[in-house]
């Protein structure tokens, strides 16, 4: 008998002690961000997307046109082309290709390129109304995002650029090797 | 054998799943039901495979390591763990020191986030809706760390072979410390909010009880195993990567019923913070990434390699043919085997009881389903 | 412990049990069973407190691999036993009455490579649709399909017999 | 011509108008109430975007909720279908013409008010009996099975705390009631006490509120009785949970906590306007007190087990208000109360 009451008490006392602390919480200053007013602090590091990074002296791209990353990519989703421009030594990037909707975001191709010349965007808010819009032409985003830091693109000029006399054998990274796996 | 309705009998079959709130996924369960009593309960899986394992097959090992952290949406981070060792014991690579030590805090950083995830949806499941809330909030001071350095939140694709991505900064390690101090305060909020509660303690206790023999049988795992009794951790039993080094307990219960396996994850996170904290003090210096050539080959041969899971062990069964793409990859998912003995335990609860026993065994559907 | 699980599995039957470099490859008992003596060997662990880790198919040239897995709770004894069985219609015995753990695992080998596991009660598809039929994705293709031996080199040409312990 | 119309039936229509108008405009408030609570204890704002501070979000959801199509499954049984959400939100809102809001603030004084109140609010069980069976869907039998046995059994204990109190005062008139508790109100003593606690376990459960709301309980049977309700016909049900909540909590304000009375230094009782309306107001300060209450235990706890509510009401509830009630005889026979 003194059991049943006193197991009556004992929970009716661990439900207050609960309903006290939801009262506290209650009174406690939310936590949320009121989110499209107010957005959170993005991550440096975030990895979105890849983009092609912007040189900001040349507004060229890095690209080389090895095919490192088309071949890195477990999903097959990056496409790429490249030119050789009359009388130059080196491929110049035409056209690349993403298809998001294939990948995984595992950075293979960022971390197998050897010029760096791919970077990770910080776009989240990726929302669309079909799969093509998540196939990217990032030749074209770049000349939007250089046009955005005020830069004149010059991706995918197949004019030979004119300055060559200056260095005439310093940038002869050999395009096929050597793909260190350290990021 | 699927049941099927009967009517020379008074049972009911109903169909719990595909798409149901507490199925956590598309898990589907087969119940023939004697009023609110279940009299059999038939897990029906598959409906998220995406023949993983095959991909193994076809792909080098970086190119699948993405695919891992799709398996378990909440403990990326200890499949990825389990596949690059499993990796580099075919390969025969050396890590570096400090490389093992970030593996295993950002490892078990994941894994509290893991149970607080489970914690949430299990209250949830019992019907109560706030604490999800309040360990989501914890849950996402986690995931803002590990975005920091691992850069995304739940695929984290941070491990590779011979190494990890991206060192620790500065940023995360104070982090980390404020959530070490942070989180065992909060361990007391869920006590009194949840632990303690007499509803939650009926509807716990007793409930669901698994025994030693049962777990045998079944190959239960991790709390599911550590809440009947036996405490069989890899981390311990078989231990990998720098946990021999680092002083932790693997808190076990002897009840196995639902309130054991909560009990259990509870006191999980508290060894997962000591561990992050002794980790984090002992961090060594160096690189964290050890050359590697550039196509990793494997074998001939086979190789085994279990690790930790948030929800059991998990197991990866490499058989390489000397190239750089593996000949057979088997994932041996923990939360496959503890599902699979949901049927033997759930004859003869009510409805509300086997809501609380799939809650209680922390099932992460695509994990099983691949 | 290693010593005498290893002696128990050879007295079951057990063609050979090998003690193995956990370390390098992850098990500690290496055993090979042939498919009569499958059931004794597993009820032999059965009565020591393992548990059921997995069955694994392994898709090869002469002869496909049914391969089990098993630890004990204690630690330090990881056994592996190896079945071997006939390619094209590969059949072992079940051994989901002894551990009904195995039950879910057999059959999802049964879906991926068509292994049946003789005195299986239930051997519907698991993980495949219902009306996946004959698809059995894992088997190998001629093309990626390699011999046992060149796989496993314990499985190399009979007269090698050095095992990598 | 102008007598015609009796002006006890003006009066009566007008107050029913009244009381139908309030019932939505409690629903209204209550549905923001329940999510700006639930918000709050879960650490975020609750609605905020319609209106200031998201005051307007039930008029945009109530409008919704009647622009959405009105789906009658297949199979379901089409005219008790379309029934089930009427009868679960008019008998609340018929109940509440006998409810005293202030001194001269009722619609109809019967004098049977307490059974009449009862009687309506029994007729929700009916309710969802209905919906769910007409569903034609499983889980939603289960919780029209589950809400019989759990309001039949409820209503025992229910009854027997307010025994307590009409064996007090020896009416079931509402306006009895109020007035036997002028500076006195009946939880102030230990009968009156326990027989509120039970009262209110008893409401929660017969309002089909967590930690009782196993009809529809989400997690085991995806909505319970109203899984096939969409647009309006929920919206109904909602009304009528909410009105039930309202009936449940001025039951519980009348026959304990002293009905329209102020604390005994603040107790107005003149049948002026401006009496009236302090009555008023602590009428509703302390109905929406306990609802309240009922919807901070709702965001707290887990939902129970149906046989351990079962037991609970059988094992405890019931032998609780029964000898409270056995000794509320012996006291009120030996101190008789005015």
């Amino acid at each position: 008998m003194i059991r049943y009451f006193q197991e009556i008490f004992s929970g009716l006392w661990s439900l207050l002690v609960g309903m006290r602390l939801t009262a506290r919480m209650a009174v406690a200053p939310t936590i949320t961000t009121h989110y499209p007013f107010d957005t959170l602090e993005i991550t440096p590091n975030f990895r979105g997307h890849i983009d092609l990074v912007i040189n900001p002296k040349t507004a060229r791209d890095k690209c080389i046109v090895c095919m490192m990353c088309q071949r890195a990519c477990p999903s097959g989703c990056i496409s790429l082309k490249g030119e050789k421009p009359e009388g130059a030594k080196k491929k110049v990037l035409t056209e690349y290709h993403l298809d998001f909707t294939k990948c995984s975001l595992c950075g293979n191709c960022v971390e197998t390129c050897p010029v760096n010349a791919l970077e990770y965007s910080r776009d989240y808010q990726l929302a669309g109304f079909s799969r093509h819009e998540f196939h990217f032409d990032l030749v074209d985003r770049f000349r939007q995002r250089a046009r955005e830091q005020g830069l004149d693109p010059k991706v995918g000029d197949l004019t030979p650029p004119p300055p060559k006399p200056p260095k005439p054998a310093a940038t002869e990274t050999a395009p096929d090797a050597s793909g260190s796996t350290d990021g | 054998m699927i049941p099927r309705p009967d009517p020379s009998q008074e049972t009911l079959v109903l169909n719990m799943g595909p798409q149901h709130p507490s199925t956590h996924g598309v898990l589907r369960v087969v119940l023939r039901l004697d009023g609110e009593y279940v009299l059999e309960a038939h897990p029906v899986i598959g409906y998220g495979h995406r023949m993983h394992e095959l991909m193994g097959e076809v792909r080098t090992s970086s190119g699948f390591y993405a695919n891992v952290g799709r398996m378990d949406y909440g403990g990326a981070l200890s499949f990825g763990h389990g596949h690059v060792l499993a990796v580099e014991k075919l390969a025969g690579i050396e890590v570096p020191p400090r490389a093992e030590y970030i593996r295993v805090i950002t490892t078990e950083m994941n894994r509290i986030a893991s149970h607080l995830l489970w914690f949430g949806a299990f209250l949830l499941d019992l019907g109560a809706f706030t604490p999800i809330l309040y360990s989501f909030d914890d849950r996402e001071f986690i995931l803002d760390l590990l975005e920091h350095v691992t850069g995304a939140r739940l695929t984290f694709s941070y491990h590779r072979i011979g190494g990890v991505a991206r060192d620790l900064d500065d940023k995360f390690i104070e982090g980390t410390r404020v959530f070490l101090r942070r989180m065992r305060e909060r361990l007391d909020v869920y006590d009194k909010l949840v632990t303690g509660n007499v509803i939650f303690r009926k509807r716990a206790e007793g409930v669901g009880v698994i025994d030693k023999d049962t777990v045998l049988k079944y190959g239960a795992t991790g709390p599911v195993a550590r809440g009947s009794g036996l405490a069989y951790d890899i981390r311990r039993v078989e231990p990998y990567s720098v946990y021999p080094d680092l002083e932790f307990e693997i808190p076990t219960a002897t009840e196995g019923d639902s309130f054991a396996r909560y009990r259990v994850r509870l006191a999980e996170i508290e060894q997962c913070l000591r561990i992050v904290e002794q980790a984090l003090d002992r961090l060594p210096d160096g690189p964290v990434q050890a050359k590697v050539p550039k196509k990793v080959k494997l074998g001939p041969g086979d190789a085994y390699q279990a690790v930790e899971a948030a929800r059991g062990e998990l197991d990866y069964y490499l058989v390489g043919d000397g190239s750089d793409v593996p000949y057979r990859m088997k994932i041996r998912p923990p939360s496959f085997s503890n599902l699979s003995l949901l049927g033997e335990v759930c004859q003869g609860v009510l409805l509300s009881d086997l809501v609380t026993i799939m809650g209680s065994l922390d099932l992460v559907i695509p994990e099983i389903d691949r | 412990m290693v010593d005498e699980v290893r002696a128990a599995l050879e007295a079951a039957g057990a063609e050979r049990a090998d003690a193995v470099d956990h370390g390098a490859l992850g098990v500690h008992v290496d055993a090979r069973v042939p498919a009569g003596a499958l059931r004794k060997a597993v009820e032999v662990l059965r009565g020591w407190e393992f548990l059921i880790e997995d069955v694994v198919g392994v898709d090869a040239a002469p002869e496909m691999m049914v391969v089990y897995h098993f630890n004990h709770v204690g630690g330090g004894c990881r056994v592996r036993l190896r079945v071997l069985t006939d390619r094209e219609s590969p059949e072992v015995p079940t051994i989901q009455d002894i551990f009904p753990g195995a039950n879910w695992h057999e059959r999802e080998q049964h879906d991926f490579y068509g292994v049946m596991f003789a005195g299986h009660p239930d051997l519907s598809p698991l993980i495949l649709p219902e009306d996946a039929g004959d698809l059995r994705p894992l088997r190998k293709k001629d093309k990626r399909l390699k011999s046992l031996g060149d796989v496993l080199p314990a499985f190399a040409p009979p007269e090698a017999g050095g095992e990598d312990a | 011509m102008s007598n015609a119309l009796p002006p006890d039936l003006i009066r009566l229509v007008v107050s029913l108008a009244v009381v139908v108008g309030f019932a939505f405009a409690n629903a209204a408030v209550l549905v923001l109430v329940e999510r700006k609570v639930c918000g709050h204890i879960q650490r975020r704002p609750g609605p905020f975007e319609v209106g200031p501070h998201g005051l307007l979000q039930t008029a945009i959801d109530g409008l919704k909720l009647m622009g959405k199509q009105i789906l009658v499954p297949d199979n379901a049984d089409t005219k008790l279908f379309r029934l089930a959400p009427i009868l679960s939100f008019v008998p609340p809102i018929a109940a509440l013409i006998v409810v005293p809001f202030a001194k001269v603030l009722q619609v109809r004084d019967l004098d049977i008010g307490v059974l009449f109140i009862l009687s309506l609010a029994a007729v929700n069980v009916l309710a969802i009996l209905v919906a769910g069976w007409s569903s034609a869907n499983k889980y939603s039998l289960f919780g029209a099975i589950r809400a019989v046995a759990q309001n039949v059994a409820y209503e025992i204990p229910l009854l027997l705390s307010l025994l307590v109190v009409v064996m007090w005062v020896g009416s079931f008139r509402m306006s009895d009631i109020v007035a036997a508790q002028d500076g006195f109100w009946f939880v102030f003593t230990p009968m009156g006490f326990v027989a509120f606690l039970i009262y209110f376990v008893t409401g929660l459960a017969e309002t089909n509120r967590a930690p009782f709301d196993l009809p529809e309980a989400e997690s085991e049977l995806t909505a319970g009785f109203h899984t096939e309700y969409a647009g309006m016909g929920f919206g109904l049900f909602f009304l009528g949970e909410y009105t039930n909540m309202l009936l449940m909590a001025a039951i519980a304000t009348t026959c304990f906590l002293g009905g329209w009375n102020g604390p005994w230094f603040l107790a107005v009782s003149g049948t002026g306007v401006v009496a009236t309306l302090i009555q008023l107001c602590w009428f509703l300060v302390k109905v929406y007190g306990i609802i309240l209450v009922m919807v901070w235990i709702r965001w707290t706890f887990p939902r129970v087990r149906f046989d351990q509510l079962l037991n609970f009401c059988w094992k405890v509830l019931i032998p609780i208000s029964m000898a409270n009630l056995v000794a509320t005889a012996v006291v009120a026979k030996l101190v008789p109360l005015g």
